[in-house]
């Protein structure tokens, strides 16, 4: 019995690494809006003008793959110990403190694992197809503000661009289940891509609503009329609109739960229908992008979910890229706290939910609100 | 060696049912299983599809089939009994008290009191613990995980139970012709009342958080139909038959083990969020069905006579006159029969095993036409088959 | 209300005179032997008379009887409504063994008689799906029948159990672990 | 409209019910344990619910034979459904030294062969009661996995053979094993 002594010596090593890295973690994000200030003056004084805007957003584009990139592997142990806690297990214990590090031994075995292409298939498409899911999940964190000027890009239309470059995701499913050759992944691959035609209307919709109540597209223009935190002028959307937007927040946070492909809205990938959807034949890394992008849509729907509704970076008592973290945390709970709960919809009922009850609410609540815009206008 | 052999042909032209000259131009014959998370063992289904809607289905059989039959023709009657374990293997304790109350018919043994209760003891257990199984696996079908491990939460502590009480968890080999294989042992019944009162209110919980939820409802509630003439006509038994309001069953109407002294209801499908039959009815059926189940151990654990040696009646010889016995009993997937055929000798001339899942399954196709891919799930997942048994 | 065993073979022998061959009512379960001649209609009989409504055909079974010389198909039927029971039974020739299909009267028998084809090789006179159930299409003889033979191969697999570890031990090759203290 | 709005609330109300099942279950004692066998071999045994130490009291696992013990009867050979126990035994000589089992029993003949094949072993404990001598046992051992299936052929025998082996016949158990 080696092995697990082995096990143990290797994780106890590291545990304590892991810990500090993500107490470090935390203290940066914190800390973000004034690292990013003294990066920001050092290169100015080191470089012209020209090439310190460039390596600034260099630097952003790294920094913020970084972060994206090591989001899910903490999010993917975050699942696990919430269904485990949810279904009395233990869950990951033994790679780490409570088995911290088990989505780096998954990802190693991933890694390692071999890239099966099965006969008979469409080898570009196939090979394209996690690229282009990773894409739609993760270009939408360009925009994406974690504080007050941190950001790759301040697109002015931001939402519009993360409503297009996520729509990329579902392009990725779809070719993906084409190209596998297989029927139940071909199968997922349209029900994605009739989810998607879907349920981007009720989101389109919920966003038309903030953008009439803010007057802006950009992220930042957004937090920014929320800045007064729980009370005051320009409090949290949430909490103004006597209560109309926080129904338009939970159509906006199912429409979220649907474009994910998160339970209960999980049909492409139904485990008991369809083995795994459209990604029945992907093994290895491929397999284990269509993860990563999974778990990065989770965090940008929260996180978007966060900014315009519940003020992003703008906290009741303290302000920064901390509270934005914490925010979208506990959205990416009750996503997950969600799926360890419900069972799945049927592909109709799916359909049903969307053009019955959700586009109606939302058309309503648009009128209702522009009605209200224009009165206080 | 076996590298060099030549497979050759190994899927006869009759492997589908479905001929692809046959189809219209929408249509697609889906084939699955029998490697598939939901059809509950080695179970192929030969789907033939338009879209999402279900055409026509066709199961196949036989790829768990061992010929139980033929083994039981070349053992003697107590080696059957491992076999019969083997059948349907999450309630083993069901189906070797079917052979054992069948070989008891033919031979006119009448066991005691306390290996009655003994036996309504285990099979009650039993029944609760296959429920469990039922019940927790639908929910995954359906696609929810959670009561799945809160379903195996408390089937692992009957399984602890029977592990104490005869050492095995899963194949007990404990029903014996005339008697049980081990007494039970000191404590057994404290704990077993224990098990009792923790129980009851998982089932309470079970149904916040899956039986009535609306998506659940919505999804079984009105596929799946069997109305009671078809289930009449199929022969359907259990909770099946139950699940489409027709009030039958064999601890009340041909009592074994002593059932007759015990006060229970018999849950019928109520059809309380669509028609009567649908799959929320069966599913629900056995959700009281455990219900009653508790009733009936409680009973038991009372009326248990203190003394009772459990090997009194068991024969030296199992070596009954010849001739032939149908015998039944309620297992939690239906009626269970062996018609056991002996000719004089030591071992069976034949022994059949009518299998509720095998009947079950006949019907399968009648209420998978026109259903989604999806239903099929859900409807697999109701009639609550065990494959081990179907293919025997 | 239900029937005994001698009501209902009183019934069937008045509407069917001298189809019922024999009858043996003080067996363990009472059985008729029935004229396969007119087992259809006795079927219908049965299930359709509102005193007798055998509604269910509980199994249907085969045995092989090597020295009599014969294939016994058994009927085992109940009645929901009436609670009562009866067990047919027909006998058949062991060479080419031919019997009308009853899955018009009961839709259960269809599987139960696709097995007995399977395992005993009865033909089910107008079955609609007349296939192998459990084994494939192609395999040899119907194993359930005393005289059955093992196939040495089935397309390239060997399906004969061969020797054992034990026994090829106990010739001499050395194989296992052991003695234990 | 009523329906539609009592669609909405029905499925809020069960939804909710059930999330509130789930949050009550995160600060629940957790059912399982951390498996910790290299460390504590008698954690195996752990039960929610049989007191501790007696879950393995009747445990049919890994089969055992006290090869002294053994008359050589056979009975255990004639019982096993699947036929996975050989035993290969020799008339004792007269001039040998009586030998008895421990409960007493005279030995009366020389097992030279005593052969269980594990991987065919279906653990039915049918081989134990007719043991006159109680020589072959179950315990509670269940892991004992191997490399190779060959090594599943447990050989009890301790004693060689004297006389060349007579012809022996096994037959195939008919329906396969």
């Amino acid at each position: 019995m080696k092995r697990p002594a082995l096990e143990t010596k290797i994780s106890n090593f590291l545990s304590p690494l892991v810990v500090a890295g993500a107490g470090g973690f935390l203290v940066a994000i914190a800390l973000l809006p004034k690292i990013a200030e003294a990066i920001r003056a050092q290169l100015g004084a080191m470089l012209p003008p020209t090439w310190a805007t460039v390596a600034n957003i260099a630097l952003g584009v790294l920094a913020t793959v970084f972060l994206v990139a090591q989001l899910p592997i903490f999010l993917i142990w975050f699942e696990r110990k919430v269904a485990a806690h949810a279904q009395d297990r233990l869950g990951p214990m033994r790679v780490g403190w409570h088995g911290v590090l088990q989505s780096f031994a998954d990802g190693i075995k991933l890694l390692f694992k071999e890239d099966i292409i099965a006969d008979g298939i469409d080898r570009q498409l196939f090979r394209i197809a996690p690229v282009l899911v990773v894409m739609g999940a993760f270009g939408a964190f360009a925009v994406v503000p974690w504080g007050p000027g941190l950001l790759i890009s301040d697109l002015n239309i931001a939402l519009l661009y993360i409503v297009a470059i996520t729509s990329l995701g579902a392009i990725g499913i779809l070719m993906a289940g084409w190209a596998s050759n297989n029927k139940y992944s071909l199968y997922g691959g349209m029900r994605s891509a009739a989810q998607l035609v879907a349920y981007e209307i009720p989101t389109a919709l919920i966003i038309l609503v903030v953008v009439l109540q803010v007057g802006s597209l950009s992220l930042q223009d957004i937090v920014a009329a929320q800045g007064d935190g729980l009370l005051g002028e320009n409090r949290w959307l949430l909490t103004r609109m006597y209560g109309l937007n926080v129904v338009a927040f939970v159509i906006f946070f199912i429409c979220g739960l649907a474009e994910t492909n998160r339970n209960p809205f999980d049909i492409p990938e139904a485990e008991s229908e369809l083995v795994a959807g459209f990604h029945t034949e992907y093994s290895g890394m491929r397999f284990a992008f269509f993860f990563l992008a999974e778990y990065g849509a989770m965090w940008l729907v929260a996180g978007v979910a966060a900014i315009l509704f519940l003020g992003g970076w703008v906290g009741p008592y303290f302000s920064g890229p901390l509270v934005f973290f914490l925010k979208t945390l506990f959205l990416v709970f009750v996503q997950m706290w969600l799926r360890w709960t419900l069972p799945r919809l049927r592909v109709d009922q799916l359909l049903a939910l969307c053009w019955k009850y959700l586009i109606p609410i939302a058309l309503a609540a648009l009128v209702v609100v522009a009605g209200l815009s224009v009165q206080a206008s | 060696m076996a590298s060099q052999r030549v497979y050759k042909d190994l899927e006869p032209d009759t492997a589908y049912a479905f001929k692809p000259e046959d189809l219209e131009d929408d249509e697609m014959i889906l084939n699955m299983g029998p490697q598939h998370p939901s059809t509950h063992g080695v179970l192929r289904i030969e789907l033939k599809t338009d879209g999402e809607i279900v055409k026509d289905a066709r199961p196949h059989l036989g790829y768990l089939h061992r010929n139980f039959e033929k083994h039981a023709e070349n053992i003697d009657y107590q080696g059957v009994i491992p076999f019969t374990d083997r059948m349907d293997y999450v309630a083993s304790m069901a189906n070797s008290l079917t052979y054992a109350v069948a070989v008891e018919k033919l031979m006119a043994i009448e066991v005691g009191e306390r290996v009655k209760s003994i036996r309504v003891l285990v099979s009650e257990l039993q029944r609760i613990a296959s429920h469990l199984l039922a019940i927790g696996t639908y929910g995954l079908d359906i696609g929810a995980f959670t009561p799945f491990l809160h379903c195996f939460r408390e089937r692992e502590k009957i399984l602890d139970l029977f592990e104490w009480l005869c050492g095995a968890r899963l194949l007990y080999n404990y029903n014996w012709v005339g008697g049980v294989s081990h007494d039970l042992p000191d404590g057994w019944t404290e704990k077993a009342r224990q098990f009792l009162g923790e129980f009851a209110p998982v089932i309470e919980e079970l149904d916040d958080l899956l039986s009535h939820n609306k998506i659940f409802t919505d999804r079984t509630a009105t596929v799946g139909i069997i109305p009671p003439d078809l289930a009449v006509a199929y022969a359907l038994s259990g909770p099946n038959l139950r699940g489409s309001g027709i009030k039958w069953d064999v601890r009340k109407e041909d009592p074994y083990c002593g059932y007759e002294k015990y006060d229970f209801e018999i849950p019928v499908g109520q059809g309380r969020y669509g028609p009567i039959g649908s799959c929320w009815d069966r599913y629900y059926v056995r959700v009281e069905e455990m219900r009653q189940s508790v009733r009936i151990l409680h009973q038991a654990l009372d009326k248990l006579p203190a003394e009772g040696d459990v090997h009194e009646k068991v024969p030296k010889r199992i070596k009954p006159n010849p001739g032939e016995a149908y015998a039944r009993t309620e297992t939690p997937r239906g009626e269970l029969a062996f018609y056991i055929v002996s000719d004089g000798g030591l071992i069976p001339y034949r022994v059949k095993g009518r299998s509720p899942c095998f009947v079950s399954m006949s019907l399968f196709h009648e209420i998978a036409r026109g259903e989604m891919i999806a239903d099929i799930i859900a409807i697999i997942g109701s009639l609550d088959i065990v494959l081990g048994e179907i293919d025997r | 209300m239900s029937l005994k065993a001698a009501d209902i073979q009183a019934r069937l022998e008045a509407k069917f005179p001298g189809k019922i061959v024999a009858a043996k009512l003080d067996a363990i379960d009472p059985f008729l032997v029935v004229d396969q001649s007119a087992l259809l209609d006795m079927g219908r009989t049965l299930r359709d008379e509102p005193e007798l409504a055998f509604d269910t055909l509980h199994c249907l079974s085969a045995v092989d009887y090597l020295k009599e010389d014969r294939i016994e198909i058994v009927y085992h039927l109940s009645s929901l409504k009436h609670r009562h029971w009866i067990v047919l039974k027909v006998f058949l020739p062991r060479v080419d063994p031919k019997i009308p299909s009853v899955e018009k009267i009961w839709p259960t028998a269809n599987w139960h008689e696709r097995e007995a084809y399977d395992l005993f090789g009865v033909t089910f006179v107008a079955h609609s799906d007349p296939r192998r159930i459990f084994l494939p299409e192609d395999w040899a003889g119907h194993p359930l029948r005393k005289d059955w033979v093992w196939p040495e191969e089935w397309h390239g697999i060997a399906v004969k159990p061969g020797k054992q570890f034990a026994q090829r031990a106990s010739e001499g090759e050395s194989l296992g672990i052991g003695p234990f203290d | 409209m009523k329906d539609y709005l009592l669609q909405i609330w029905v499925s809020t109300k069960t939804i909710f019910l059930g999330l509130g099942v789930t949050f009550r279950h995160f600060f629940m004692p957790n059912a399982t344990q951390q498996y910790l066998a290299d460390e504590n071999p008698e954690a195996r045994w752990n039960s929610v619910i049989v007191p501790d130490g007696r879950l393995n009291e009747r445990s049919r696992m890994r089969l055992h034979v006290k090869i002294e013990d053994c008359i050589g009867c056979k009975q255990c050979e004639k019982v096993c459904p699947v036929d996975c126990i050989y035993i290969t035994t020799e008339k004792r000589e007269k001039d040998e030294a009586p030998i008895f089992a421990s409960d007493g029993t005279a030995i009366k003949q020389r097992v030279v062969q005593f052969d269980i094949d594990m991987s065919l072993c279906c653990y039915c404990q049918l081989c134990v009661y007719p043991c006159p001598t109680v020589c072959i046992v179950m315990t509670p051992e269940f892991e004992f996995a191997e490399t190779s299936k060959e090594n599943f052929l447990y050989r009890f025998a301790k004693e060689k053979p004297l006389r060349p082996a007579a012809e022996k016949k096994h037959e195939p158990a008919a329906a396969g094993a």
